[in-house]
């Protein structure tokens, strides 16, 4: 029984901050929206896979680090705080769900490359109406529908589709290549101008055993990239809200108004403590939410949703309350406030938002009593 | 207390419907909304402003000698549901209407009544508002910006921001200091100024809705007729309080109350063909239930506004109770949209521009701009302190 | 179109408030809880009648005042205020059933004896899990089923019992005497102990047509208390919650801590100021739905569910937020200040709480577009 | 970071749940809870605690020189999820547990620590809390009970107020006044005071709740040894800010989340037997949110606890974060009796000692209690001042 990160764990986030410190920047991330291209920064990917992230959680046999979700916490945390763009942590998410449920061919053709930072793998996951419908064909599947908000689909070497399958209404998770034929990409506008996500539409896609994650359908993989893109999402909103507190209480420190730092007064103050005791219980739960992703825990299912949960109503209020606390210049375009808000709240309403894991937290506990 | 209308209002009521019905911009209407380019929307806005006030809808309560129609705060209000309903655009030059207007009404010699308040319905003159400089935000009174008496005019020298419309506006209502010796409140004075004199400089600022609304405003050596001081000379304070008070006051907040309404008419209809967990979103009680509190809100804010109208159709003047109507709209604006968002649900982080958001982005916008509304116009913090020390007497 | 009371109605206000004063006080009240009995105080009841508060809603030819519901919203309001207990609201929220749906030998039989204050009503209408049944006999029909929480019960003439009739699943309203036979009444306790309330049973209770409101089955009638019922709530949650912001803003300025009053921090300051803001509105709200009441406008139902839902609320945060500036002092079963809060809490429950008339308000406005 | 527990706290947990079930008082567990008469309430709690140290459980991380077992804060930690899990009921000398003792074990002598902390665990001396006045709650530096040096003794004089237990209390600690010259925090004195020595008389004070678990302390002359004296003469507000920190930390914490988790889970079962619009609450969706939230708040809260442990286990010392967990469960558990209650629905009206309120009356008793938990320990707002100008470095 242990809440500590190990000295570790703590290395390489102190190595992740230090490396995003002199490497990047608001005034980069900036320049990538404005220069209004694929948003893609190829030296952010290559420095970041340099450090190893890609590689945490592939086994060590097959290039990576053999390490567990655990070990991303902290890492997906300076993630937000940075608001590091481009696929790094859906490649994770992905990598997870490989790592989990692949064929030993799958992780063979899969990990090494990814440990490398050679191969970018995102999900393809989010519901829509027309959701893509596997149907059975001589040797495979045929795969027609689509599914939005597929992030950085462009930068991907594979998608990892959610699929159902006609014969039986099983999910399944579907290894595809966006450049593969009936694949067809259109560019969504976002919220988030930092990120890239595209609609995909399949048409006619065919495939085999061998592109099924785990060579068949799978609902427990399904349900376990959500989980994974969740917890990724509470903690990455943590980082935020950490940052976005900082912000605040630099700010309320610096600003004077009536012969005082705006900090001084009541209504500032009290509000940064509230935010800070959010933002705590928010990492609380986030972190245990990595714990039980990463043994597997029965409870997992309930951490997993408590900490979504939990994180997107936190990161809403901090990041609100930040803006309020800046006053005039808190919606000014050229502070850097708006863009944390915007990844925030691109991140409450991915894997599910507060109240569909409110709900989904409450089946499990009920379940839980039933079955005692 | 009756809020039938008499016959003469339904009538009222009939001809303005009749009127808005024939004469609504095209793709004005239930399901359209404003131009992306913001030019353009600004545009039409005036362009919808002046056609009302040639069709004889514009300062409706004013009197006649200044331009107005002689009708009554009630004729006003119905005319502002039934733009309302019509879902017909907001007009541009609403800080000369709601600001200046009344600002001069009270302090504002005959002179210069006459000379501003017709050509502000007729919208000839749009106005903006320079009140908040870099350092005084909150703290208004810290305000820098100077005016120094030289012959007939003032010399004013500063940097006012936040000044809404500035692009757009010919003129500029301005808090200048007068007596930098004097104790802080007492040193300042109410300056009209023409946004066409040299040495001013205007310089938009993007809002985080990606918006340029606002804007910074230079000024540089601007000669302004002394004619054009408002009030007595380092009497501005007490101007700006009035003005202040009618910015938060019951006509300003109907007028938003106008776009919220429409807003969330908007988002009933989307709630009815966003899906979610294979049924209509409409159809799940927990969002029902926000949207329930929404649908409450803005109606409260509706009756809030009326509640107001008759203390003032009473003779009863408007005091720091304004504030009560900007807390009040500019936190139930920002619970409306992110009711909003959460009906998107999962397409939420679309934004404007793509197709598979619903409304055209409306709400995406709408949240990012409701962040300021907490903030403009007096902080929420701000109207706390005057609502507890002025209202509920509290020490300060 | 006005928003504004007559002067005759502010008139009355201040006589109620002039008089409650003067002869009524907390004192009284605590003195009515201790004794242990009844908690009838007769003197008050003959004291209101006398300045005629029950003849407010009854036509003027039959002994009464002839007035509506607008006018009652000030007098609710200072029945909430001083925590006027009693069956007075009640037997108010009765006689605007039996003025609207009574036949004339119905209203004559009760609505003179109501104005003059001799004869006390008050509706039993909560839903509880065994509700009365009303099957059909020869020349009338028989009641078994048992109602819960019916306010004053014992001290009170005649019951309006909510009923189902077997026949066709009608609703009605039934005139039901608690000394009748068959009628059993347990004494409930309380969460208010300033009110009184009845477990009431029937057992095969015999009644005829003469004793339906109206002479037969009405839904439209069932309804009306209802609402009549959850528009006088709000408007006694709006005057407990002005009492209480009264007492905490007077409170918070005499009350020393750190050398200043209290009332100078901006997290108490602020706090009232949030407080006159929810009560205002809720008084909006209130008003509102007495004219649309009175009036028996088409938003009527929208204008009542949309006062007891925002007043609940609002006077929820109000009383506990009262509580929390006054300190410890705040839960000291001496102060008074629990008073106002139980009795605040049970209206927040009775008529349907705001959960109830969310849901209800919205389902309204939906239809409303649908037809339009 | 890990959650499994060791092969070794496994054992302990089937130990102490072994002992538990053995042990629990007749009556208790799921079903019921706590007997109406508060004196019989109160009593049964401290024969519990009794039972409690007889089977060796008392104390389990404490030193064993001073009574403790020796063991890890984990097991402690694990003692506490297992009497949750039975539905156990609390202590009573709660005080003398989690505040007395870490303050002698910080500020006592050796032979304070060994005179009292042993009798703390066997219960045989129960403590109360003599800090609050009446002009000084918040403001508790502003306290105003004096001890004036007299020989070997110390003369104590004045009021304290909400001094908890004090009527079944043996001991109570105390801030006191002994120079009433030197500035506010500079002259107060930190005092172990006998609650049987002539010249102290308790008063029931009644709550809201209707229980009188809080006191009124009156000091007439009350004669405490020199040796009473904890630390330094005029050194008691730094021993004073160690006692809060314990009160407001997550030991205390941890003992309360296990309430608040009984509570819940007796909660949950109400809702599947009430009954609204003819169907289980609990199928209710809007309910569902709310309870789930519950759900979450309390193991948050849990798991707050458990993360300040592993600081406590690295030897980190607990500090003004302490206010974080206080200020956390406080507005957590009243929010979790809000949602109680709302699940009573139209039933929420009747009080405990009525047939038909579920589960005894506990929520509505609940609620009320809840109210004070914000007060007590030091307000929320004191427990904000804390946080932002000591974690978070904000200006005073």
């Amino acid at each position: 029984m242990n809440f500590d990160f190990s000295a570790e764990q703590i290395m390489v986030q102190d190595s992740v901050r230090s490396y995003l410190a002199d490497a990047w920047s608001m005034a980069r991330l900036r320049r990538l929206i404005e220069d209004d291209g694929d948003g893609f920064d190829a030296a952010l990917w290559d420095g970041l896979a340099a450090l190893g992230l890609p590689a945490i959680l592939v086994p060590e046999a097959l290039g990576g680090l053999g390490l567990g979700f655990v070990d991303l916490a902290l890492v997906l945390e300076e993630c937000g705080r940075a608001l590091v763009p481009g696929p790094l942590v859906e490649t994770m998410i992905a990598t997870d769900a490989i790592v989990r449920f692949g064929t030993e061919a799958q992780r063979l053709a899969l990990l090494p490359g990814i440990a490398a930072g050679r191969l970018r793998v995102v999900p393809a996951i989010v519901e829509s109406g027309d959701a893509p419908l596997a149907t059975p064909l001589a040797g495979g599947w045929s795969l027609s529908g689509h599914r939005m908000l597929v992030p950085w689909a462009a930068q991907a070497d594979k998608l990892l589709v959610a699929v159902r399958f006609a014969a039986d209404a099983a999910a399944g998770l579907v290894i595809v290549d966006p450049q593969q034929a009936g694949v067809s990409l259109r560019a969504e506008t976002l919220f988030d101008p930092t990120a890239r996500a595209f609609d995909v539409s399949f048409d006619r896609v065919v495939f085999g055993a061998a592109e099924v994650l785990g060579g068949g359908p799978s609902a427990a993989a399904v349900e376990r990239i959500g989980d994974a893109g969740a917890v990724a999402a509470a903690a990455q909103m943590c980082g935020i809200a950490a940052r976005m507190l900082d912000l605040a209480v630099a700010y309320a420190c610096q600003r004077v108004q009536f012969g005082r730092p705006i900090g001084a007064f009541q209504a500032i103050k009290h509000r940064c403590a509230d935010m800070l005791v959010q933002l705590e219980s928010g990492r609380t739960a986030a972190y245990f939410a990595t714990w039980a992703l990463a043994s597997a825990a029965p409870e997992a299912v309930r951490a997993v949703s408590m900490a979504k949960a939990y994180c997107g109503d936190a990161s809403r209020f901090i990041c609100n309350e930040t803006i309020q606390i800046h006053g005039g210049v808190g919606f000014a375009w050229e502070l850097d406030l708006h863009l944390y808000l915007r990844r925030a709240k691109t991140l409450e309403y991915s894997y599910g938002d507060a109240t569909a894991h409110r709900e989904r937290l409450l089946g499990a506990v009920l379940a839980g009593r039933e079955a005692a | 207390m009756d809020f039938h209308y008499s016959a003469e209002d339904e009538r009222f009521r009939q001809d303005a419907r009749g009127w808005i019905t024939a004469n609504l911009p095209p793709g004005w209407g239930r399901d359209v909304h404003e131009p992306e380019d913001e030019h353009a929307r600004y545009m039409g806005r005036l362009a919808w402003e002046k056609k009302l006030y040639h069709g004889g809808w514009a300062g409706l309560a004013w009197p006649r000698e200044y331009g107005g129609q002689g009708a009554t705060l009630v004729q006003q209000a119905i005319l502002a549901e039934e733009l309302a309903r019509a879902g017909a655009p907001e007009g541009l030059n609403i800080i000369g209407r709601n600001l200046t207007a009344p600002t001069l009404m009270h302090h504002g010699t005959e002179a210069q009544r006459r000379r501003f308040l017709p050509k502000i319905l007729s919208c000839e003159e749009v106005w903006c508002q320079g009140f908040s400089e870099p350092n005084a935000g909150s703290d208004l009174a810290a305000l820098r910006t100077t005016a120094i008496r030289d012959g007939d005019h003032f010399v004013v020298n500063g940097q006012k921001t936040w000044t809404s419309f500035a692009q757009y506006a010919q003129w500029c209502f301005m808090l200048v200091r007068t007596d930098p010796a004097a104790p802080r409140h007492k040193g300042i004075s109410f300056l009209l100024v023409d946004m066409r004199t040299p040495g001013i400089t205007v310089r938009p600022l993007r809002q985080i809705s990606g918006e340029s609304e606002f804007n910074e405003t230079f000024l540089d050596n601007v000669r302004v007729p002394a004619e054009n001081l408002v009030g007595a000379l380092n009497g501005g304070w007490a101007i700006a309080m009035t003005t202040l008070t009618y910015e938060r006051g019951p006509e300003d907040a109907l007028a938003r109350q106008i776009r919220f309404s429409r807003d969330l008419d908007r988002l009933l209809d989307v709630a009815r063909t966003q899906r979610r967990h294979g049924a209509p979103a409409i159809d799940d009680p927990v969002l029902r239930q926000k949207l329930a509190g929404a649908v409450i809100e803005v109606e409260i804010m509706r009756l809030n506004c009326l509640r107001s109208f008759s203390r003032l159709l009473q003779g009863k003047p408007l005091g720091p109770e304004a504030s009560f109507q900007k807390l009040y709209w500019s936190h139930m604006a920002q619970r409306l949209y992110e009711t909003a968002l959460e009906t998107l649900g999962a397409t939420a982080p679309l934004a404007a521009g793509d197709p598979a958001t619903p409304a055209g982005g409306l709400f995406q916008t709408g949240f990012l701009q409701s962040r300021a509304f907490t903030i403009y116009s007096g902080t929420s913090e701000i109207q706390r302190n005057i609502i507890a020390e002025r209202v509920l007497g509290m020490p300060k």
